[in-house]
C-alpha cells in the first residue's frame, strides 16, 4: 500500500515533468508572444520587459529558472493578470471549480446511479427505456446547449434560480446541474451494464437462495460490483468535468479555473498557462490514483501494485 | 411410504430466447420424502436445475416463466407463494448450493458478512450471535481456524474450502431440504470426495432432505437413494438408486452409464458416447426427443411423446421400448 | 442462463487426429468462430435489435444525404438577404435560386445561359485568333469558371463531385428549390440549406477524425499487446503519460501554431492541406489513446488464444499475425469504439466552436449552426427555429450513434444477450 | 487493507461531499452592493501606468483622480440625448494656467485634495507618478500619453544628449522587480558617449546597452545635487561589450542599472512647490487638458508603492486619491469598490458600496440585468437589438470609436489603390449598420467620428457597385477575374464574423471577388496584425481625447498603431505641420486635409462609427449617455420608489 503510493508520487512527478517540459516548449513555439498589444511597444521597453520575465535569457536558462520555480511551486506572476501571482490565481479559481466539480459529481451520481439500477432491475420496462433515452439524450446534447435552454426555463420561465453568479446554494444548482447531466447519462449507462451483468452473476442467486429481499441484495450484495465501471469512470471523467466547466463557467459567469485555461493559452499568458496545466494534470493524477485506491477498497480482489 | 416433504406436480417452465421459446421444464411432478437423497441426473440443458431453480422461486424473468404446476410443501404452494412470504422459507426451510463456488460466493463481502446475514435474517441472531454461530458452522464443515478465516475473502480460499462455506451457509438455519446443483463438479477429484461425504455426514447429522442434481452417474450412485434422470426438460426415468443402475430402463440412462467414467470399473474398459448432439430446444421433435440420438428408437418414437408410467422394477418410464429385448439399431 | 453451456465434444472428437493436422484445422475452426460466422452472428443480432436497427437506417440515410446535398434541391447555404429574410421564420413559401444584383434579378437558369453565351462568344473568338491568342483567350475561359460562373456565387467553392451533381440538379429541377422549411439566420440565409452542407463537414469531420484516431491507435495498440514484454510497458507507460496531458490546450495550440499565417503559406498550402484538414488531424491524434489501450487489451487476451499458437506453430511472423489474424479479430471491439468515438469528435467541434475555434466561414458545420442558435437563446426573444433544428439535428445524430454502438456491442458480445 | 477502512469508506465519500458544499456555501457571506454592474472583462491591473482598455478606465476613474477629471457640463441633456463631457476640477483647480504659446500648464493642486490614507496631495505625486509611468522598466504601454511634455519620450526611451543632465542608478533596489524605489542614485553632466565597436550579428538595442557614458558626476548635498560645483569624471554603461577599443580603459567602467536623463531637469514635469505643478508640453496641445483628466496620467501613491513593492496593488495595501477605494477583488468574481471617506467631494458621493462584474458573454449579462442582479450592462447581444431599442431603460449613445478594416498595402493586389478604393465602394455600410448592428450606427466615411466641435471630416467614396465594379476593371482585374483570393482577418467574436461575412457577401457578389475569413484569438490576432502579416484586418479605435489627432496621428509612417505599410510623405508633414499649429481652427484644417488624404489613399475602409449600448435600470440617476461613454460612477445614485 504505502509502496504503490510511492511509485505512484514518483510517477506521477515524472508525468508532471512531461508535461511541463511538453507544454514549456509548445508553447514557445506557438506565434505570438505574451505582450502582444494593439498599441507597438518601443523596442527599448519591450526588451524591458521580457527582461522583467526573463524572456531575455536564452532557452535553456529560462527553462531551468522555470523548472526550478515550478518545483518550489512558484508558478510566478502572470503575464495578463499583472496584480495577480500565478498561484493567487489558482487559489481563488480552485475552490469555485472543485465545488462546482463536486457538485456536479454528487449530482452525476446520484441521478446516475439510481436511473441505472431502476433502470436495470425493471429491464425491458417503459422506465427502462425512457431511462436509457433520456440518459442518452443528456450525453448527446452539447451542454451549452443544455445550459442555455435551462436558463431560459428555470430562471426565465419559472423563476427558481438566479441569472448568473457564484456564492449561494441557489447559484451553485443550475450549473452544477447542467455541468453534471451529460455525466449522470453517462454514469446511468455504465450502471445499467453493470448491473445487468451483475445480476447474472452466480452469487446474485446465492443470495436470493438465501432468502434475502430484493432491495438488500440489490444493495448490498449487486451494486458494489455494479459501480466498479463507473468507479474507473471518475478518473476519465474529472478531465470532462474539466472541459465542461469552461463552457459552464462562461455562461453562468462563474470564478472557476475554466475560464483561465482558455484564456492563458489563447492570451499567450505563459505562466498561468503552465500552471493551469500542471494543476490539471496534478489532479487529473491524484484523481486516477484515488480511483485506483477505491476500486481496490470496493473489489477485494484487486491487489495495488 | 411416508407422506412426502415435498410434491411437485406438472412443472412447466418456459424461456424466451432470441432463437424462440425453449420449453425448458416439461411437465415434471415428483415427490421428495423426509430424510431421503433424491438424485436428479442428465446432461445439460435437459432442465434438471431449471426445476429447481423454479422450486426456489429463483427462475430469471424475464426470460424464464413457470407457466403450469404446483410445488407443494407443508401444504403450501410454492410457485403460487408471495416472494415474501417464499423468500421467508429460502435459505431457512429450503437451502441451496450451486455448482461453481468461486462464482457463487459473492467476492466483495468477507465471508463473515455472508454467513452472518442468513441467521440474522432468519432467525433474528444479534450481530454476536451470528458470528459465533458462524464459527461453528465453518468449523462443522472442517475449516481449520474458522474463527479467523471468517474475516476473509472468498478469493482467499481454495475452491474445495469455498464449497464448505457455501454448504455452511446453506445449513445455517437447519433447512428440512437442501438443493445441491452440481455440488462437486467444479472440484477436483479428492476434493469432490470429501465433499460427497460431508454433504453425506451433514444429511445424517441434521435429517434432512436433499436433491442433489449432477450429471455424474458417480457421485449419484455414491450418495442418492433415489434417482430421476432427466433428458430435454423431460422425467425419462426414475427408480430408486440399486434398481436404476442395475437395470436401466431408458436408452438414454443406458446411454449415460456407459459413457461415464466409473471408479468402481476398471480402467480399460472402452468408454461409450452417446451419438449425436444433444437437441435443440427450440425445435423438439413432437414425437420423444431423444429418439434421433436413440439407438432403440422406434416409428412410434418419432411421433408420438412416450408416457411416463410404470417402470418395471419400481419407479417410472417414459419410453416404448422394452430395452432388455429391443435389437440396436444405428441412429438415424 | 444457467441451460445454455458449452459442449465440450468437439474438441474431444478430433483428439484422436495428428498433431500438425489437428493445428490445422483448430486454426480452421477458430477462424471460423473468430472471423465470419462471429460476424455473421453479430449481424443476426443486430437485426433484431430495433433501435438499433432504427439508428443504422437514420445514419445511412443521414451520411447519403451529406453526400447527395447538392443533388437535393436546397436553397444557397451563402447566399444572404438581409432585406427581405433576415430571421424569417420556418415557412412553405416557395423558393427559386435567384440573385439580385444592381435591382436585378434573375435565376440561376438565365444567369447560367448569360455565362454559357459569354463563353461560347470567347470560344468564337479562340477559334479564329492566333495561336498565342488563343491560349490566352484559354486563360480567360478557365478564369471566367473560377470567378463568375453562377455556381461561384450561389455555393462556395465546390469541388468538383458537388459540381456535378449541382449540373445534375439542374437539370432535374432547375431553378426550383425546397422552401425555408427550417427559417432563415440572422443574415437572411436558408438554415435547411445550410444544415445539410453543415451536415457534410460535421460528419467528415467526425468520421476522418475518428479514422485518423483508429489508424494510429490500432496500430499502437495491436504492436504494443502483441510484442508484449517491456515495449509493452514502455508503450502504455507512455499512453499513460500522454492522458495526463490537458488535450484541450493541447488543440489550442496545435490550431493556433498550425493556422499561423506563415506555417500554413509555407508548409500547408503547398501540400493542400486546409484549415479542416487540420482540425481533423488535430482532433484524430487526441482520441487514439483510448482506441490504443482498447485494442491492446484486446490483443493481451486473443494472443493466448489456440488459433494464434496454431499460426506461430504453422510458421507465420509476427507481423502477418498481427494484420492477419488480431486485427481482424479486434475489429469488433475497435467499431464499436468507433460508433462511441464519432459523437464524442462531433460534440468536440461543437465545443470548439462555442470557444470559437472551429471552422470558418462560409463553411458550416453543425457545431457552428448549433453555436449560432446559442446566440439568440434570450429571455427577450428567442427565434426557436435557429436553436431547435441545428441542436434536434445534432443530438438526434449522436443519439443515434450512440444506440447504434449500444446495439453493435450487445451483439458482439453475446454474454450481454437478452440483458 | 482492512476491513474497517472498506466499511468507512462510503461513509467518507459522503462527508467529502458535504465538506465541500460548506466549502462552497462560504462564498456567499458577502453583503449585497448598492450597485452592481458588468465590466465587460476582467481588469489586468489596478495600476494607472499599467492599465489599457475601457474596463480598466471604468475602475481607475472611480479609484483615483487626475488633475482634471471628465464631469457632464451641463445639467439637461443636449436636444440629440447626450451630455457634453468636459474636464473639469480634479485634484488641480479648473482652468489651469496656459501659457501665451499654449506650452506652459501650471496647475494649482487644491489643499482638500488627499489620499485615502489621509496624507494631503502634493505637486510631487504627480512628477514622481509620472516619473514611474515613463521610466523604462515599468515598461508602461501607455507611457507615450506623457510623450506631450518635453523630454518625455527621451526619458523613456533612454536617449541622451552630449550635455543632459543625467541620472545613473546602480546597487541593490528594495524590491527585484520594480524600479522604485530606486537603488543608489548619482547625477552628473553627460560629457560623452563612447560607442563600442558593434558585433556582427548583435543587434543595435543590444549594443546600445554596451555604449559607455563618460559624465561629470555632481556632489550632493543634504538631498540636492550641487550642479555648479565640480564634479568626478565617471565612466557608465549598461552592459560590458564583447571589446573595448584600445584606448578605452575597461577598468574604469562601472556597469550600472540605468544612465537616464535627469527628470527634474530634462523632463516637463515640475512641482515648484506643493501645490503648484508646472508642465511643459513640446508642442502647443489644446486636447492636453483632455490628457490631463485621463488614467494614463493619475498620481499613484508613492509610500505605497515604496513599503510594498509588487503587492502595493493588492486591495488590502492600495492607497488611491478618487471617489472610490479597493475593497475586494476575486478574480473573475468582482471588484468591489466602498466609498473613499477621504475623497474631497465625499459628501456628494451617493454610491457607499459598488460591484463591478467582469462578465464577457453579453447574453450572460443581459439575464444578470433582466433578472436585477446587474444595474448596469455596457453591451447587448446584436440578436435582440431591434426589441430593446423601444426599451426605454436601453441608452445608446453614438461613441468617439470607429469600426475600420486595415488593408495591407504592401501586399498585392491592395497595393493598388484603385483596387482598395473599389472595395470600399463594393461595401455596402448603410446594410451593415442596418441590418447587422442595429443599434443606429452610422455608416462611416472617413475615419474620424463626428461629434468633435469644430471639426468636419472628410469622405471617402460612396457604395456604388458600378463605380466599384468600373474600378476594378481599371485596375486590371475585369469582372473580379485574375484577383486573388482576400482573406479577412478578425478576432474571434460573433459580431466581427457577423459584419465580415456580409462584407464577404458583398464583395463576392458586387465584384466577384473570393474572399476568405479567419478568426484568430486575440493574442495572435495582435502578432499577426502587427507584424502585418494579413490582407484585411478588422480594427477599431476608440478615440483617448476628443481630438481628431487621435484617429490622424496614428497613420504616420512607421508608426506604432499604423501596421498597414502605408506611408506618405504629405500625410505625415500635414500631421507635424497640425501638432505645431496654434490656431485651433486653422489646425482642424490641417487635420482635414490630412484625413482627406487618408480617405482618398485608403490604407483601411472605415465602416461605421459606433454606438455604444448602454442599458440602465430607471432607479439609477445621474447616467447620462455621452460620446466618450465616460460614465463617472461617484455621481450616480439609487432612487427606488
Amino acid at each position: 500500500m504505502l509502496w504503490y503510493l510511492v511509485k505512484r508520487i514518483i510517477w506521477m512527478a515524472g508525468t508532471l515533468w512531461v508535461v511541463f517540459t511538453l507544454t514549456w516548449f509548445l508553447m514557445r513555439a506557438v506565434p505570438g508572444g505574451p505582450f502582444d498589444a494593439e498599441k507597438k511597444i518601443p523596442e527599448e521597453i519591450r526588451r524591458n520587459i521580457e527582461a522583467r520575465y526573463k524572456l531575455d535569457q536564452p532557452l535553456h536558462v529560462q527553462y531551468l529558472d522555470n523548472l526550478a520555480h515550478v518545483i518550489r511551486l512558484d508558478f510566478g506572476p502572470s503575464f495578463k493578470l499583472l496584480d495577480y501571482p500565478v498561484n493567487r490565481v489558482i487559489a481563488e479559481g480552485f475552490p469555485v471549480s472543485a465545488s462546482l466539480g463536486v457538485f456536479a459529481m454528487i449530482f452525476a451520481l446520484t441521478l446516475g446511479l439510481t436511473a441505472g439500477v431502476a433502470s436495470a432491475i425493471g429491464r425491458r420496462t417503459a422506465y427502462d427505456y425512457g431511462f436509457m433515452a433520456l440518459a442518452t439524450v443528456g450525453v448527446a446534447v452539447p451542454n451549452f446547449v443544455l445550459a442555455s435552454l435551462a436558463i431560459v426555463l428555470f430562471v426565465f420561465y419559472l423563476g427558481w434560480f438566479p441569472a448568473a453568479g457564484w456564492g449561494t446554494l441557489r447559484q451553485i444548482a443550475l450549473p452544477a446541474i447542467c455541468l453534471g447531466a451529460p455525466f449522470a447519462g453517462y454514469i446511468a449507462r455504465l450502471t445499467r451494464t453493470g448491473m445487468l451483468e451483475v445480476l447474472g452473476q452466480d452469487y446474485i442467486r446465492t443470495a436470493y437462495a438465501k432468502g434475502l429481499r430484493h432491495r438488500r441484495v440489490i444493495v448490498r450484495h449487486a451494486l458494489r460490483g455494479a459501480i466498479l465501471p463507473v468507479v474507473s469512470y471518475l478518473g476519465p471523467a474529472v478531465a470532462a468535468i474539466l472541459t465542461g466547466s469552461i463552457v459552464i463557467e462562461r455562461i453562468f459567469a462563474l470564478p472557476g479555473l475554466g475560464i483561465h485555461f482558455i484564456e492563458a493559452a489563447t492570451q499567450r499568458d505563459y505562466t498561468l498557462a503552465m500552471g493551469m496545466v500542471l494543476v490539471y494534470t496534478f489532479l487529473l493524477f491524484v484523481m486516477n490514483t484515488l480511483v485506483d485506491l477505491s476500486y481496490g477498497l470496493i473489489d477485494p480482489r484487486v491487489k495495488l501494485k | 411410504m411416508p407422506e412426502p416433504l415435498l410434491r411437485v406436480e406438472n412443472l412447466r417452465v418456459e424461456f424466451k430466447t432470441d432463437d424462440g421459446l425453449v420449453q425448458a421444464v416439461n411437465d415434471v411432478s415428483f415427490d421428495l420424502f423426509p430424510g431421503e437423497t433424491l438424485g436428479i441426473v442428465g446432461e445439460s440443458g435437459s432442465g434438471k436445475s431449471v426445476t429447481n431453480l423454479a422450486i426456489m422461486g429463483l427462475v430469471p424473468r424475464p426470460p424464464g416463466r413457470v407457466v403450469a404446476g404446483r410445488a407443494l410443501y407443508h401444504g403450501k404452494d410454492l410457485l403460487q407463494l408471495p416472494e415474501r412470504e417464499l423468500s421467508d422459507l429460502r435459505g431457512k426451510k429450503i437451502a441451496m448450493i450451486f455448482q461453481d463456488p468461486m462464482t457463487a460466493l459473492n467476492p466483495f463481502l468477507t465471508i463473515a458478512e455472508q454467513l452472518t446475514e442468513v441467521t440474522q435474517l432468519h432467525l433474528g441472531y444479534s450481530h454476536q450471535q451470528a458470528i459465533s454461530h458462524a464459527i461453528t458452522m465453518l468449523e462443522k464443515v472442517g475449516i481449520p481456524g474458522a474463527a479467523q478465516r471468517l474475516w476473509d475473502y472468498p478469493h482467499q480460499f481454495s475452491g474445495g474450502m469455498q464449497q464448505r462455506v457455501m454448504i455452511a451457509m446453506a445449513l445455517s438455519c437447519k433447512p428440512d431440504i437442501l438443493i445441491a446443483d452440481e455440488p462437486t463438479t467444479a472440484l477436483d477429484v479428492t476434493i469432490q470426495a470429501q465433499i460427497l461425504e460431508l454433504l453425506r455426514n451433514l444429511q445424517t447429522e441434521l435429517n434432512m432432505s436433499v436433491i442433489l442434481i449432477t450429471h455424474d452417474l458417480g457421485v449419484v450412485a455414491q450418495v442418492c437413494h433415489r434417482v430421476i434422470v432427466m433428458y430435454a426438460g423431460r422425467i425419462v426415468e426414475e427408480a430408486t438408486a440399486n434398481s436404476l443402475f442395475a437395470d436401466p430402463r431408458h436408452p438414454y440412462t443406458l446411454g449415460l452409464m456407459q459413457s461415464a467414467p466409473r471408479l468402481d470399473h476398471a480402467r480399460a474398459e472402452r468408454l461409450h458416447a452417446i451419438e449425436g448432439q444433444p437437441p435443440d430446444m427450440t425445435q423438439l421433435p413432437a414425437g420423444c426427443a431423444f429418439a434421433p440420438r436413440c439407438p432403440f428408437a422406434v416409428e412410434e418414437s418419432w411421433h408420438q411423446q412416450p408416457p411416463l408410467a410404470g417402470r418395471p422394477g419400481g419407479g417410472r418410464l417414459a419410453c416404448f421400448v422394452d430395452i432388455t429385448k429391443a435389437p440396436r439399431k444405428a441412429a438415424r | 442462463m444457467a441451460h445454455v453451456e458449452t459442449k465440450p465434444e468437439t474438441q474431444a472428437a478430433r483428439s484422436d487426429l495428428p498433431p500438425a493436422d489437428r493445428y490445422a484445422s483448430l486454426l480452421e475452426e477458430a477462424r471460423k468462430l473468430h472471423g465470419v460466422s462471429h460476424m455473421q452472428d453479430a449481424w443476426r443480432r443486430l437485426r433484431r435489435n430495433w433501435a438499433a436497427m432504427a439508428s443504422l437506417a437514420f445514419l445511412v440515410l443521414m451520411s447519403v444525404a451529406a453526400v447527395l446535398t447538392p443533388l437535393v434541391p436546397l436553397q444557397s447555404p451563402i447566399l444572404q438577404d438581409l432585406e427581405n429574410r433576415q430571421f424569417l421564420p420556418p415557412n412553405a413559401s416557395s423558393r427559386t435560386l435567384q440573385l439580385t444584383s444592381d435591382g436585378e434579378t434573375k435565376t440561376l437558369t438565365q444567369l447560367l445561359a448569360e455565362f454559357r453565351q459569354e463563353i461560347e462568344r470567347l470560344e468564337q473568338d479562340a477559334r479564329t485568333a492566333s495561336p498565342e491568342e488563343r491560349v490566352k483567350i484559354q486563360e480567360e475561359i478557365d478564369a471566367r469558371y473560377a470567378v463568375e460562373h453562377p455556381y461561384q456565387k450561389f455555393w462556395h467553392q465546390p469541388d468538383w463531385l458537388a459540381w456535378r451533381l449541382t449540373d445534375l440538379r439542374i437539370i432535374l429541377f432547375g431553378d426550383w428549390c425546397l422552401p425555408s422549411l427550417c427559417g432563415a439566420d440572422a443574415l437572411g440565409r436558408d438554415l435547411l440549406a445550410r444544415l445539410f452542407w453543415g451536415g457534410r463537414v460535421s460528419l467528415v469531420v467526425g468520421v476522418v477524425a475518428t479514422l485518423v484516431s483508429l489508424l494510429i491507435g490500432v496500430s499502437y495498440g495491436a504492436t504494443a499487446g502483441f510484442l508484449g514484454g517491456w515495449v509493452d510497458d514502455v508503450m502504455m507507460r507512455i499512453v499513460d503519460v500522454l492522458y495526463s496531458v490537458p488535450f484541450l490546450f493541447v488543440v489550442i495550440f496545435l490550431i493556433t501554431i498550425l493556422t499561423e499565417e506563415t506555417i500554413k503559406t509555407e508548409y500547408l498550402e503547398p501540400y493542400g492541406i486546409d484549415q479542416i484538414m487540420i482540425f481533423y488531424v488535430v482532433i484524430g491524434a487526441i482520441y487514439w489513446l483510448t482506441m490504443a489501450r482498447v485494442v491492446r487489451g484486446q490483443v493481451i487476451s486473443l494472443k493466448n488464444e489456440q488459433f494464434v499458437d496454431a499460426a506461430r506453430v504453422i510458421g507465420a511472423g509476427s507481423f502477418r499475425i498481427i494484420f492477419r489474424h488480431l486485427i481482424p479479430n479486434v475489429m469488433g471491439i475497435v467499431i464499436v469504439y468507433l460508433t462511441l468515438t464519432i459523437p464524442a469528435v462531433m460534440l468536440f467541434e461543437s465545443f470548439l466552436s462555442f470557444l470559437g475555434l472551429g471552422i470558418s466561414p462560409p463553411d458550416v458545420s453543425w457545431g457552428l449552426l448549433v453555436n449560432e442558435g446559442i446566440q439568440v437563446i434570450t429571455p427577450i426573444k428567442i427565434y426557436w427555429w435557429l436553436v431547435l433544428f441545428p441542436s434536434l439535428t445534432l443530438t438526434l445524430t449522436l443519439f443515434a450513434l450512440n444506440f447504434f454502438g449500444d446495439g453493435l456491442r450487445d451483439a458482439l458480445d453475446p454474454k450481454m444477450k437478452n440483458r | 487493507m482492512h476491513h474497517p477502512v472498506r466499511r468507512l469508506f462510503p461513509y467518507f465519500v459522503v462527508l467529502a461531499g458535504i465538506a465541500s458544499l460548506a466549502w462552497a456555501v462560504t462564498f456567499g457571506t458577502l453583503p449585497p452592493a448598492d450597485f452592481s454592474f458588468n465590466n465587460g472583462d476582467e481588469v489586468k491591473t489596478v495600476d494607472p501606468a499599467k492599465a489599457e482598455g475601457s474596463p480598466e478606465h471604468r475602475i481607475l476613474e472611480s479609484l483615483y483622480e487626475g488633475l482634471l477629471r471628465q464631469m457632464p457640463a451641463a445639467s439637461e441633456l443636449d436636444s440629440d440625448g447626450l451630455m457634453p463631457m468636459t474636464p473639469q476640477q480634479g485634484v488641480a483647480e479648473f482652468p489651469p494656467e496656459i501659457s501665451e504659446d499654449g506650452k506652459t500648464y501650471t496647475f494649482r493642486i487644491r489643499p482638500e485634495a488627499r489620499w485615502s490614507n489621509g496624507r494631503p496631495m502634493t505637486a510631487d505625486d504627480f512628477v514622481w507618478s509620472w516619473r514611474r509611468t515613463l521610466h523604462p522598466e515599468t515598461a508602461s504601454q501607455y507611457a507615450y500619453q506623457l510623450y506631450y511634455l518635453e523630454g518625455a519620450q527621451q526619458y523613456n526611451e533612454g536617449v541622451l544628449e552630449v550635455g543632459d543632465r543625467v541620472e545613473i542608478e546602480s546597487g541593490e533596489r528594495k524590491f527585484d522587480l520594480q524600479p522604485f524605489p530606486r537603488g543608489t542614485m548619482q547625477y552628473g553632466v553627460l560629457q560623452n558617449i563612447i560607442k563600442p565597436p558593434q558585433p556582427e550579428g548583435m543587434d543595435e538595442t543590444d549594443w546600445k546597452r554596451t555604449w559607455i557614458y563618460q559624465v561629470d558626476v555632481k556632489p550632493e548635498l543634504e538631498g540636492a545635487v550641487q550642479w555648479d560645483a565640480a564634479g568626478a569624471l565617471g565612466f557608465f554603461s549598461k552592459a560590458r561589450a564583447a571589446q573595448y577599443d584600445d584606448d578605452f580603459d575597461a577598468g574604469s567602467l562601472q556597469v550600472v542599472r540605468q544612465v537616464l536623463p535627469h527628470f527634474e531637469s530634462e523632463v516637463g514635469a515640475q512641482a515648484k512647490d506643493d501645490q503648484t505643478l508646472v508642465v511643459t508640453l513640446k508642442n502647443p496641445t489644446p486636447y492636453f487638458i483632455h490628457l490631463a483628466a485621463f488614467y494614463p496620467l493619475y498620481p499613484v501613491c508613492r509610500e505605497c508603492i515604496e513599503e510594498h513593492g509588487e503587492e502595493w496593488s493588492r486591495p488590502e495595501n492600495l492607497v488611491t486619491n478618487g471617489p472610490y477605494v479597493l475593497q475586494m477583488r476575486r478574480i473573475r468574481d468582482r471588484i468591489r469598490m466602498i466609498k473613499n471617506a477621504y475623497y474631497w467631494d465625499a459628501d456628494n458621493v451617493k454610491l457607499e458600496v459598488i460591484d463591478a462584474m467582469p462578465v464577457k458573454s453579453e447574453t450572460t449579462a443581459l439575464n444578470m440585468y433582466l433578472k436585477g442582479q446587474l444595474d448596469w450592462i455596457i453591451t447587448v447581444p446584436n440578436t435582440i437589438m431591434p426589441m430593446l431599442r423601444e426599451r426605454p431603460d436601453f441608452r445608446p449613445a453614438p461613441a468617439l470609436i470607429t469600426y475600420f478594416y486595415r488593408l495591407n498595402v504592401a501586399k498585392p493586389p491592395l497595393d493598388n489603390v484603385l483596387v482598395r478604393r473599389a472595395l470600399n465602394a463594393a461595401m455596402n455600410k448603410q446594410e451593415i449598420v442596418e441590418r447587422v448592428t442595429r443599434a443606429g450606427q452610422l455608416p462611416a466615411r472617413g475615419i474620424v467620428p463626428p461629434g468633435i466641435a469644430g471639426y468636419t471630416g472628410a469622405e471617402t467614396g460612396e457604395f456604388n457597385i458600378k463605380e466599384a465594379r468600373r474600378l476594378l476593371a481599371e485596375a486590371g482585374y475585369p469582372g473580379g477575374r485574375g484577383l486573388p483570393t482576400i482573406e479577412i482577418l478578425y478576432n474571434t467574436s460573433e459580431g466581427h464574423r457577423a459584419i465580415a461575412e456580409v462584407i464577404q457577401q458583398q464583395w463576392k457578389q458586387n465584384l466577384g471577388i473570393n474572399v476568405e475569413l479567419r478568426n484568430l484569438e486575440w493574442g495572435v490576432y495582435l502578432d499577426t496584425v502587427t507584424n502585418t502579416q494579413f490582407q484585411v484586418a478588422r480594427a477599431g479605435w476608440i478615440a483617448d481625447y476628443p481630438d481628431p489627432n487621435t484617429f490622424l496621428d496614428m497613420w504616420l509612417t512607421g508608426g506604432p498603431q499604423n501596421n498597414t505599410n502605408w506611408s506618405n510623405a504629405e500625410y505625415d508633414n500635414l500631421i507635424h505641420q497640425a501638432a505645431a499649429e496654434g490656431d485651433p481652427e486653422r489646425r482642424m484644417q490641417i487635420l482635414q486635409d490630412a484625413e482627406r488624404i487618408l480617405m482618398d489613399e485608403l490604407p483601411i475602409i472605415p465602416i461605421y462609427f459606433y454606438v455604444t449600448t448602454n442599458m440602465v435600470k430607471p432607479h439609477v440617476r445621474g447616467f447620462s449617455p455621452n460620446v466618450q461613454d465616460n460614465h463617472p460612477l461617484h455621481i450616480m445614485s439609487i432612487q427606488k420608489d
